[in-house]
Formats: structure tokens, C-alpha cells, sequence
């Protein structure tokens, strides 16, 4: 059993409104020197050894992120 | 952590170690709770007994405190009141016959505390419990609503709470596609840090299908299907936990697991979807629905409704967390769970209808003969107990009553007569702009524009709407008509009146839609039943809904009541909300709300109005006061109001309807006008020859009707011949409120940008 | 014999009855499709109904995209088969690439149910025969992922081609690329919108009676 | 100017709905081998070099994380 994270983020040219949200209430909180925020997925899946890095991509990039408007990184643990 | 490595506490166990202390204190039992649970099993309880006990005997479950009150309920409804009721209170909700072989199920439950820590998941899972009560009924839900109240708008918390409630709310609601018809925000500081969320759901049946939690029949198996079962919600249970026994205060990372539940209204929809179709094939003896309290509450009260015993194994239940002791699989409160009863040649075809829906479905026990409840665990009996003395036997209460004289004579003496009042017409006019845009009469769309209002098809009337008009069988057009209701600060005055004048509000809100009000259901909110001054709020906000009701011909068919409601030792206002729901034999006659008709139409207000202030908006708003006595509520003259109201709209003799209430006719006029998209000219002398009177007095039974200008003599005759109160004040048109030379005019757009502008100011748009 | 016009039913559908009663309004049949079958059993056209299929966990359309019933609609896309997709139908579409581009949050960031105006710019698709371009529609909109949004060449193409169907008149309230709240794509037989017009199909239960022609638009075509 | 990471996961005792739904999906585009599936947050944050762990987790446990049913980490880059 190996542990394996895909994290998903919104491409960088998609209005990222959570991530906006978030920068604005920094203020709120009294919190400054955080400039930017930007929010995604994180995905921590419980894999088989078998499991090859070609089929991970390919659960990334079908199911677990659109690539039509997010990018993936997938990470073996 | 496998379950055998839990250590079992058994009856045989229990008995072997009668001296082991017990943490009954932290469970909330009272010492003579706990004498009474050894002498009725003869021993001390093992862990799983005392999880069941404390939870089942809690006021939530119980109803120990306010049980003694409640009966008053049923002392004062008559045969004929009962004459349309087929399930009342003591089921998990009432059902009423509306004709035509169909029959309406609706509640209003609270689930304020939750809301409070976790306002998102706590309003959420409010709305699923009153939902998952409703479908116990063997009904289709149809629609909810949801009374909300908040501490001050401008406080820092109702920051946190409100959008979090709302969002959840609309979360749950949405994402199960129920429409949301219904509801209230209201703003008092009395409810800061203690929210109140009302969750309101009304559901459909043929009234052959209705259904009662029942388990009879020995041999017949207990399934419990929809999510599993994990450590949410058990909050205190936790302290039964082994590992953390010995330390009462200790920190294990269980221990601290906070009382709150997660909903997945994506299972709860299945769930429903799942449930209909069961009924439907008639693969169901009896069902109960799980929520507080769980597996105790669902195996306790099926097993006390039957007329056997039951065997349970805990081992069959499919759990989500690994080394859940019995006691806390029993009293776990995880969300979109059910329990059915089967017969056994049925088992099959029940699995195989949850297969189709990916509900999770398992036989965890069966009916026995005999009368226990039996309730194994990793091959050990951990509960064995009589089932009545879990679910009805409880402690009962006769606690201490007793008016606050000093207070409550305080109160009615601080009359508002003496409050600074508007009296040039600028004044006025700007008294009704600030009206408009206040906390508790500014537009609510802020909120509602969150909840879907469309699903399933069959709304009449929403939001903004007086109440909620459902169409139930579109062959027929046969509807219903919900609203819920209550100021409370005119049960702070006084809790007879009060909670009679929360009753005639929601009933007179049903029939100004065009339907027949027909039954009640209630959510008492209030404070510590610990402390006398609020059980005596208690009992006469009881009183007074209960002889209101008699008087009405509407019975109360179910409820919930919520006790400590406060912050510290401070009680919020008492909230009895009253929710009435009406029948229309043809939806395309329900009035809509406001001026909807064309221009021209007569403006004719129904019932008299007197120099009522006492717990007035605009006492509220304008001097933060709250003294005197609050309006006098006349049923008889609601009753007529009513039947006037409703058979004028069966004949659609009128073109749009709205209550008056908080604001007065003032607030009524700018609604009426906003909500219906045309002004008005009118004439407020014949109100009252005060004209700041006229405008925000809050005298009970006044509507506002609009009538074709050829049809106003006919309907001025009919409200004679019905005794009803009616004066032409004037006629709908043009783009303002042209109140004559006493205020001036107001255009529908100022008056529509105060309204608009308050909840957005303070929460941010919702769209951009 | 009368149009059979097929609706999908996926775990947390919603609005399906709905649509069945949109298309009886219309004068066809109804056909209730099951999202676990491979059968289309025949029918002449699909609608792909509202709600919040598998919860919308994931991303919203995304698990419903995978279901064996809609690897028949994307065979029956491709031979011309009429597909109409509404608001988490329209989401699924997209998934399935039936459609291009997606649907995300709204800008707002809360669910939104508002009345508001369409304006219809394409009136030669399959769903949209009915109406003239230019018309404008009263219209329930209800979701929480309802901006459009594709990278700018596709935009440009779905300006270029007209295929872009419907408009938000007064804005996106939701912030949706363009205000495009519907398109189709190039054959121009499948169509898809956030707006729910089958929540107007009648003046007693909706805003008005509007979204009708949609569903008329579709019998006309199969009849002829 | 640093580059900040905090991942926020649904505590697990909480019910992961998500989570659950993705890994029965899972099937439908053929993949095996992958047992568990859970979904979380991930925040990417610009943050000036001042900033210090005390802020990044105040930030994290206020505006990031829910933390009556969330767990979180942060890992700076
Ligand atoms: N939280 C809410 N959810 C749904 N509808 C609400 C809510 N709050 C207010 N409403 C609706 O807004 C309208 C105005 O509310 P209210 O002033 O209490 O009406 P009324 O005074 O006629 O009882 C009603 O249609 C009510 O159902
Ligand atoms: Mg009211």
C-alpha cells in the first residue's frame, strides 16, 4: 500500500474567486505580509503497489481535476 | 483499533460489579435519575444502558420538563378539531386529511445550539432531521421553511452565524430539492449567542400510506439503511469511552470530539427517492427515522410501539470509525440514517430496492417475542432493559412556576405612549423610509434569493409571499398553504396574548393567500426550565395557543420545544413560533401578495386599528423600547376575517392580499407596493384621525385587499354581511405611494432602495 | 404516434420530474431514462435534468459524466440526436466534452435563485427553432457553479460560430464569461444552459411561461 | 517572498462524503488498485519572508481551515 497526493489547482488565467475571497478577509484578521492566496484541491488516496504512475495520471487527469480548467501535480508519498 | 479490542462492559459484568462508579452526573442524570435506572433493571446499567438512559431521559428526548404542560393540548382539542387529524401529537409528526384522499405532514423542529457552533452544519442537519421526520410519515417531503432569529444585525457574531445558517440552510435544502417556501428572520439582542433555527417541513400523502413507527410482528427483522455510523454527535457519550474513563476530564483526542453532526443531503435525497419506493412496493411493517439520540431512540421507541421485544446486534451495524464502543454506536447522531421493520420474506426485496439507490441497507436485528430489548455486542449482551422505561417512562417534572411580578409589572408599565413621535408630514415620510430599510422589515431577499423556491415544479407562492402556496395534486389544483409566526416580544409582554397573537398572525398569513387554515404545529423556544419565571412563560404561551386553537377549529397536531435558550443566565424572548397550515382547493385562486392587479383597483383595508404600540416595530427600531401591553388579539373576528378572506378568494373577487403586521399599515403599504410592482393613492384619514397611528400601529386582524374597482360594493357588502371591519382607503396605480397631504409622496424607487439596501450593506451582494 | 422525448434520472437529480412535465406541456411523451442502463430505448431526443447529481462532490457534473447512460447520449450526440442539458445537465455535457468549456463557482460564491431576462441570439439549433433571435425570455436561474468560463480562443469561436444560444441580458449575475448562459455545439443538435426553462413552462408555477418554446422547438424538428 | 502550503483535510472522524463518492467513481473509468480516496483543501499563499509559523497557523485555523471538523498543515516551500 503507498500513499499518493494529487493536489488540483485552477489554471492561472481562471478568476480564482475562493482564493480572492480569502486575500481580502487577510485584512479582517489582522494579518499582513500574505499577498496572494489561491485555493484547490488536495487528494490523498490509499494506492495498491501495482498501480503505476501512467494510471495516475490518467485518474488525475479525468476525474480527479478538468484540465480544461485546472492543473494537477501528483505526488508518491 | 479492531472492535474486540474494546473492552465490553456486559450485563454480567454490570452485575458482577455493582459498586463501579458511573459517570451518570456527566451524562446529565440527576441522582435520583440514576436510583430509579438500578431499580428498574435491578442492578447498575452497564455503559450502553446509561448512554441510552441519559440521552433518552435528557429534556430534548424526554420532554420531562414541558410534558405536564403539553397534555393541555390535547385536553383542549375537541372531536370535531380531531375530526381531520389522522396522526397527532406523540407521532413523529401530525397528519391532517385535506380531501380528495390526500394528507399533509408538517413540523417545525429546532436545532438552535448546534447552529450556534457550527452554523453551517448545524442548520444544515436541522433541516434533514424535520425532513427524515416527515418521510417517517410514509410522506413525500414537499417543501420546507425555516424561522431564524438573530442577535443584533450590526453585531460581530451575527456576522459569523447568520451567513453560515443561511448557507446551510440553502445548502441542504437545495442540494435535496425541496422548495423553500417559508420563513422568518428576525433580529433581537436577546438572541445574540443564541440563535434560534426553526426548521419547518411539510410533506404529501395518500392517507392510505400513511405510516407509524411500529414493530409487531414476531420474527419480523430490524433494518437500519442510508449512511453509516460514526462518532459524530456523541459529544458527552464520549466520556463512557475506556480509554478515557478514568480521567474525567481527560484529553483524548475522542474526548474532545465536538457534539457536532456533518450532513450529506446528496445521501438524504437518496435516501427519500429510496423510501418512497419501499412504501410504494409495501415493503414496510413499521419505520422510524434516526436522529437525536440515534440507534437509542429508533430501537426503544419501535420496540415500545410493537407489542413484542427486540434483539439488536451492534456488531452488524456498518460503521465509519474504527473502535466504537456500544455505547457510542448507540447513542452516535450520524446523519441520513433510517429504521425499518420487515417481514422476513420482504427482506429481500427491501435490500434489493437500497442496491438501486446505492443505499447501504443491513438486518441488525429482530423482533422477538417477549418484552425486552436485547441488545448484543461482539457476542455479549450489553443492554437488556424494558423498552418503555427507555422511551415513555422517563422522569417527569412539575417544576416550580412563577410570574416575575417585578419584571413582568415593570414591563406592562413602561407603556409607549410617552415616546417622542414623528409628527410633521416630512417626519412621517421619513419615518416610514427608515421602517422600510430596518433590520427586521428590510427585504429579505439577501437570504431567500440563496434557497431554491422552484424544485419539483409545484410553487405557487414563495417568498415575499404572506405563505407558501404548494400545489399538491396538479390534476385536481389542490394545494397547501404554510406560514410560520411569532413576535416575540409581544409574548415577553405578555405570553397568553403573545402566543395567541403569533397564532393569529400565521393563521390570518394562510388565509390572506386564499386557503382554509386547517392545523397547527409550534416550536417553543425558550429559556432554562430550571428557573420559574420562564416556566411560567412556558405554561402561559401553552395556554394561550392551545385555547387560541380551540377557538379557531384548528388543532395542534405536533411540535418540538427547545428549553435553555440563553446566554449565561440571561433567557432570550420567549419564541413560541407558530406554524399554520391551510388547505385551497385550487391553486390557480390563491391571491398573490401585494398590489398584483391592474391599475385602478380599490385598496380596501379589513379590521380597525387602535393605538397599539406596545412591542412595536417601530418601538423597537426607533427608541430600542420594549413596555406596555401588546395588541389585543380578538379570535372570533380572526375566524371571521378568515372565512371572509378565503371564500373571497375562491371566488377570485380579489386581484392581491397582504397582513398587516410588524411596522404596521405603513410596512404593509410599502410591501403591498414593492412586492406587487404598482403604487397607490391613499387616503389615511379614516384609519385613525392620528395619522402616526394609522401608519404604525400594530392592532392584530388587519388586512390589506385589493378589489376591481366594479367589484367594490359587492365585496364592501359581503365584509358587512361576514361582520368584518372593511374601509376603501384608496386605489392601486402610477410608480409611488402617494399618501396625501398628511405625509406626502414616496416613489417606488426611494422606497425600494431602502428596503433593498440593508441585509446587502451589511453581508455583501449575493450576485455581482 | 407523438415525439418520445427521454429524461435522464442520475442519483441526486432533481428537477427530472420537471422536465418530464416541460415535454408533456409540449405535447410529446415523456421517456424516463436511468443513468445506470445503456439503453436510450429509442427515443428521439434527451434533456439532461437540473440538480445536484452525486452531490455535486468532486466538481459539479463530473461523476454523472461517467455513467453508463451517458455514453449512449454522446454515441446519440454524434449521430444528431436532439440533447438539451439544463444547469447540471449543462455541467455534465460539458464534462463529457460534449460541450466545451465549464461551469464554475459562481463569482458571488453563494447559491443564487433569481428571475431574470435571456436574450436568445441562436434560433437555428435544435432546441431553439421555436423562438426568433432577439427574442427575451423570463427565466428562472438556481445554482452554485453556474459561470461560464473557457480559454479565449474558444470563446472567440463560439462568438465566431454563432454558438452561443442564450444571453443574460442584464449581466451574468454570476459572473459567467461574456454573460453566456447557454451554447451548443458546431452541429448545433445539443444545447446547453444554466437557466431552468422547464421552471417556466407556466405563469401559475414560474416566472412565466417562456422556456416552453424549447421544449415545443425540439417536437417541431423530429415531426418534420 | 516565500512560497506557503497549507492542505486542510475533513477531520477523520468526520464523514468524508466526497471523498467516498470519487472512490466509488473510481470503477467507472476502469482504474483499480486504489482502496481510499479523501479530499481536502490546498492553499497556495505568497507570504513575505517577516512572516512567521504562529500567523500562518492563526491564518490557517481562522480563514483556511474549519477547525471543528478540519484538521490542517502547513509547509513552507
Ligand atoms: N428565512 C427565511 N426563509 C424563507 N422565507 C423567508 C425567510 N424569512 C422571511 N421569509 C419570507 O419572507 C416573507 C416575509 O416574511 P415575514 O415578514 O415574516 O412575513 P409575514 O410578516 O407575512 O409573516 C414571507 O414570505 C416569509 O416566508
Ligand atoms: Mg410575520
Amino acid at each position: 500500500m503507498a500513499r499518493v497526493v494529487v493536489d488540483v489547482m485552477p489554471k492561472p488565467e481562471i478568476l480564482d474567486v475562493q482564493g480572492q475571497a480569502v486575500t481580502r478577509a487577510l485584512g479582517r484578521i489582522g494579518v499582513s505580509g500574505v499577498s496572494g492566496v489561491r485555493q484547490g484541491k488536495h487528494f490523498e488516496l490509499e494506492v495498491s503497489d501495482g498501480v503505476d504512475d501512467e494510471t495516475l495520471h490518467r485518474l488525475a487527469g479525468t476525474l480527479l481535476a478538468n484540465p480544461v480548467i485546472e492543473d494537477w501535480t501528483v505526488t508518491r508519498l | 483499533m479492531t472492535q474486540s479490542q474494546v473492552p465490553v462492559d456486559s450485563v454480567k459484568h454490570a452485575e458482577a460489579t455493582p459498586e463501579q462508579p458511573q459517570p451518570y452526573r456527566e451524562l446529565g442524570l440527576k441522582d435520583d435519575e440514576y436510583a430509579r435506572i438500578r431499580e428498574i433493571l435491578g442492578r447498575r446499567p452497564t455503559d450502553a444502558e446509561l448512554a441510552m438512559y441519559s440521552v433518552m431521559w435528557s429534556e430534548h428526548c424526554s420532554y420531562k420538563s414541558s410534558k405536564v404542560h403539553l397534555r393541555y393540548f390535547g385536553e383542549t382539542t375537541t372531536d370535531e378539531m380531531r375530526s381531520s387529524m389522522l396522526a397527532g401529537i406523540g407521532e413523529n409528526a401530525g397528519v391532517v386529511s385535506i380531501g380528495d384522499g390526500w394528507a399533509v405532514t408538517f413540523k417545525v423542529e429546532s436545532h438552535n445550539h448546534p447552529s450556534y457552533v457550527e452554523p453551517y452544519q448545524g442548520a444544515a442537519t436541522g433541516v434533514g432531521g424535520i425532513v427524515r421526520d416527515i418521510m417517517a410519515m410514509g410522506a413525500r417531503p414537499i417543501a420546507v421553511g425555516d424561522p431564524l432569529r438573530f442577535g443584533p444585525l450590526d453585531a460581530d457574531d451575527t456576522g459569523r452565524v447568520l451567513p453560515g445558517i443561511v448557507a446551510g440552510v440553502g445548502g441542504y435544502g437545495n442540494c435535496l430539492g425541496l422548495p423553500n417556501v417559508a420563513g422568518e428572520v428576525v433580529f433581537d439582542p436577546s438572541y445574540a449567542g443564541n440563535p434560534l433555527v426553526n426548521a419547518l417541513c411539510v410533506g404529501a400523502l395518500k392517507t392510505e400510506d400513511l405510516h407509524l413507527a411500529f414493530a409487531s410482528g414476531t420474527g419480523n427483522k430490524i433494518i437500519l439503511f442510508g449512511a453509516t455510523t460514526g462518532l459524530d454527535g456523541i459529544g458527552g457519550v464520549s466520556v463512557l469511552a475506556s480509554e478515557t474513563f478514568d480521567s474525567a476530564t481527560g484529553g483524548t483526542g475522542r474526548k474532545k470530539l465536538p457534539s457536532v453532526q456533518v450532513g450529506d443531503p446528496f445521501t438524504e435525497k437518496v435516501l427519500i427517492e429510496c423510501c418512497l419506493e419501499l412504501f410504494a412496493a409495501g415493503l414496510v411493517v413499521g419505520i422510524q427515522d434516526l436522529g437525536g439520540a440515534g440507534l437509542s431512540c429508533a430501537t426503544s421507541e419501535l420496540a415500545s410501539a410493537g407489542d413484542g421485544g427486540m434483539h439488536v446486534d451492534l456488531d452488524a451495524v456498518p460503521l465509519r470509525a474504527t473502535g466504537m464502543t456500544a455505547a457510542e454506536i448507540l447513542s452516535s447522531e450520524s446523519q441520513e440514517r433510517m429504521c425499518a421493520v420487515v417481514t422476513p420474506e420482504n427482506v429481500e426485496a427491501f435490500l434489493a430496492v437500497c442496491r438501486k439507490w446505492d443505499t447501504i441497507a443491513t438486518v441488525i436485528g429482530e423482533v422477538t417475542d417477549g418484552d425486552r430489548l436485547v441488545i448484543t455486542s461482539q457476542g455479549e449482551t450489553v443492554v437488556d432493559v424494558p423498552p418503555r422505561t427507555v422511551a415513555h417512562e422517563g422522569p417527569v417534572y412539575s417544576r416550580p412556576v412563577a410570574r416575575d411580578d417585578a419584571k413582568q409589572d415593570a414591563l406592562n408599565a413602561g407603556s409607549p405612549e410617552s415616546l417622542p413621535r414623528p409628527e410633521t408630514p416630512s417626519e412621517l415620510r421619513a419615518e416610514i423610509l427608515r421602517m422600510a430599510a430596518a433590520p427586521n422589515l428590510a427585504s429579505r431577499s439577501w437570504v431567500t434569493d440563496q434557497y431554491d423556491r422552484y424544485v419539483r415544479g409545484n410553487t405557487v407562492a414563495a417568498h415575499g409571499a404572506d405563505s407558501g402556496v404548494v400545489q399538491v395534486d396538479e390534476s385536481t389544483g389542490r394545494g397547501v398553504a404554510v406560514a410560520t409566526d411569532c413576535n416575540a416580544r409581544f409574548v415577553a409582554l405578555d405570553p397568553y396574548t403573545g402566543a395567541q397573537l403569533a397564532l393569529a398572525e400565521a393563521y390570518r398569513n394562510v388565509a390572506t393567500s386564499g386557503a382554509v387554515p386547517l392545523a397547527v404545529t409550534d416550536c417553543l423556544n425558550f429559556g432554562s426550565p430550571e428557573d420559574p419565571h420562564v416556566m411560567w412563560q412556558f405554561q402561559q404561551a401553552v395556554r394561550g395557543l392551545a385555547d387560541g386553537c380551540a377557538v379557531l377549529g384548528t388543532p395542534v397536531t405536533g411540535g418540538n420545544v427547545s428549553f435553555y435558550n440563553q446566554t449565561g443566565t440571561t433567557a432570550i424572548l420567549p419564541t413560541p413560533v407558530v406554524g399554520v397550515l391551510g388547505v385551497i382547493d385550487d391553486v390557480t385562486t390563491a391571491v398573490p401578495a401585494g398590489f398584483a392587479g391592474a391599475d385602478g383597483d380599490a385598496v380596501v383595508l379589513l379590521g380597525g386599528t387602535a393605538a397599539e404600540f406596545g412591542g412595536s416595530e417601530w418601538a423597537h427600531e426607533v427608541h430600542g423600547h420594549l413596555g406596555g401591553h401588546p395588541p389585543a388579539v380578538d379570535l372570533e373576528h380572526e375566524r371571521r376575517l378568515a372565512q371572509l378572506l378565503a371564500a373571497a378568494a375562491a371566488d377570485r373577487a380579489l386581484t392581491g392580499s397582504h397582513d398587516l403586521s410588524d411596522g404596521g399599515l405603513a410596512q404593509g403599504l410599502v410591501e403591498a407596493a414593492l412586492g406587487g410592482g404598482h403604487g397607490a393613492r391613499v387616503d389615511l384619514s379614516g384609519v385613525h384621525d392620528d395619522t402616526f397611528t394609522a401608519l404604525f400601529a400594530e392592532s392584530a386582524g388587519r388586512v390589506l385587499v385589493t378589489v376591481p374597482a366594479d367589484g367594490l360594493d359587492a365585496f364592501l357588502a359581503r365584509a358587512g354581511a361576514a361582520g368584518v371591519p372593511a374601509l376603501r382607503i384608496g386605489e392601486t396605480g402610477g410608480d409611488a405611494l402617494d399618501l396625501g397631504e398628511a405625509v406626502g409622496v414616496l416613489s417606488l424607487d426611494e422606497l425600494r432602495t431602502s428596503w433593498e439596501a440593508t441585509l446587502p450593506a451589511r453581508f455583501g451582494a449575493v450576485s455581482v | 404516434m407523438s415525439t418520445r422525448v427521454g429524461v435522464i434520472t442520475f442519483p441526486g437529480t432533481l428537477d427530472d420530474g420537471d422536465a418530464a412535465r416541460a415535454v408533456r406541456r409540449a405535447g410529446a411523451e415523456a421517456v424516463p431514462l436511468w443513468h445506470g442502463d445503456h439503453d436510450l430505448q429509442g427515443v428521439d431526443a434527451v434533456v439532461v435534468p437540473g440538480g445536484f447529481s452525486y452531490g455535486d462532490y468532486l466538481r459539479a457534473g463530473a461523476i454523472a459524466a461517467l455513467a453508463p447512460i451517458m455514453t449512449e447520449v454522446v454515441a446519440g450526440a454524434g449521430r444528431g440526436l436532439p440533447v438539451l442539458g439544463i444547469c447540471n445537465g449543462f455541467q455534465i455535457l460539458c464534462e463529457a466534452h460534449l460541450l466545451p468549456g465549464a461551469l464554475v463557482a459562481n463569482a458571488g460564491m453563494h447559491f443564487l435563485c433569481r428571475d431574470l431576462v435571456l436574450t436568445v441570439e441562436n434560433a437555428q439549433t435544435a432546441w431553439t427553432r421555436d423562438y426568433a433571435a432577439g427574442d427575451q425570455l423570463l427565466i428562472p436561474l438556481k445554482s452554485q457553479e453556474g459561470r461560464y468560463v473557457a480559454d479565449a480562443a474558444t470563446l472567440d469561436e463560439l462568438d465566431g460560430d454563432g454558438r452561443v444560444v442564450f444571453r443574460y441580458r442584464d449581466g451574468g449575475p454570476n459572473g459567467s464569461t461574456r454573460d453566456i448562459a447557454g451554447i451548443t455545439n458546431a452541429a448545433g443538435n445539443v444545447v446547453g444552459l444554466m437557466p431552468h426553462p422547464e421552471h417556466a413552462t407556466s405563469a401559475l408555477t414560474g416566472p412565466s411561461a417562456d422556456g416552453l418554446g424549447l421544449f415545443t422547438s425540439v417536437l417541431a424538428r423530429v415531426t418534420a
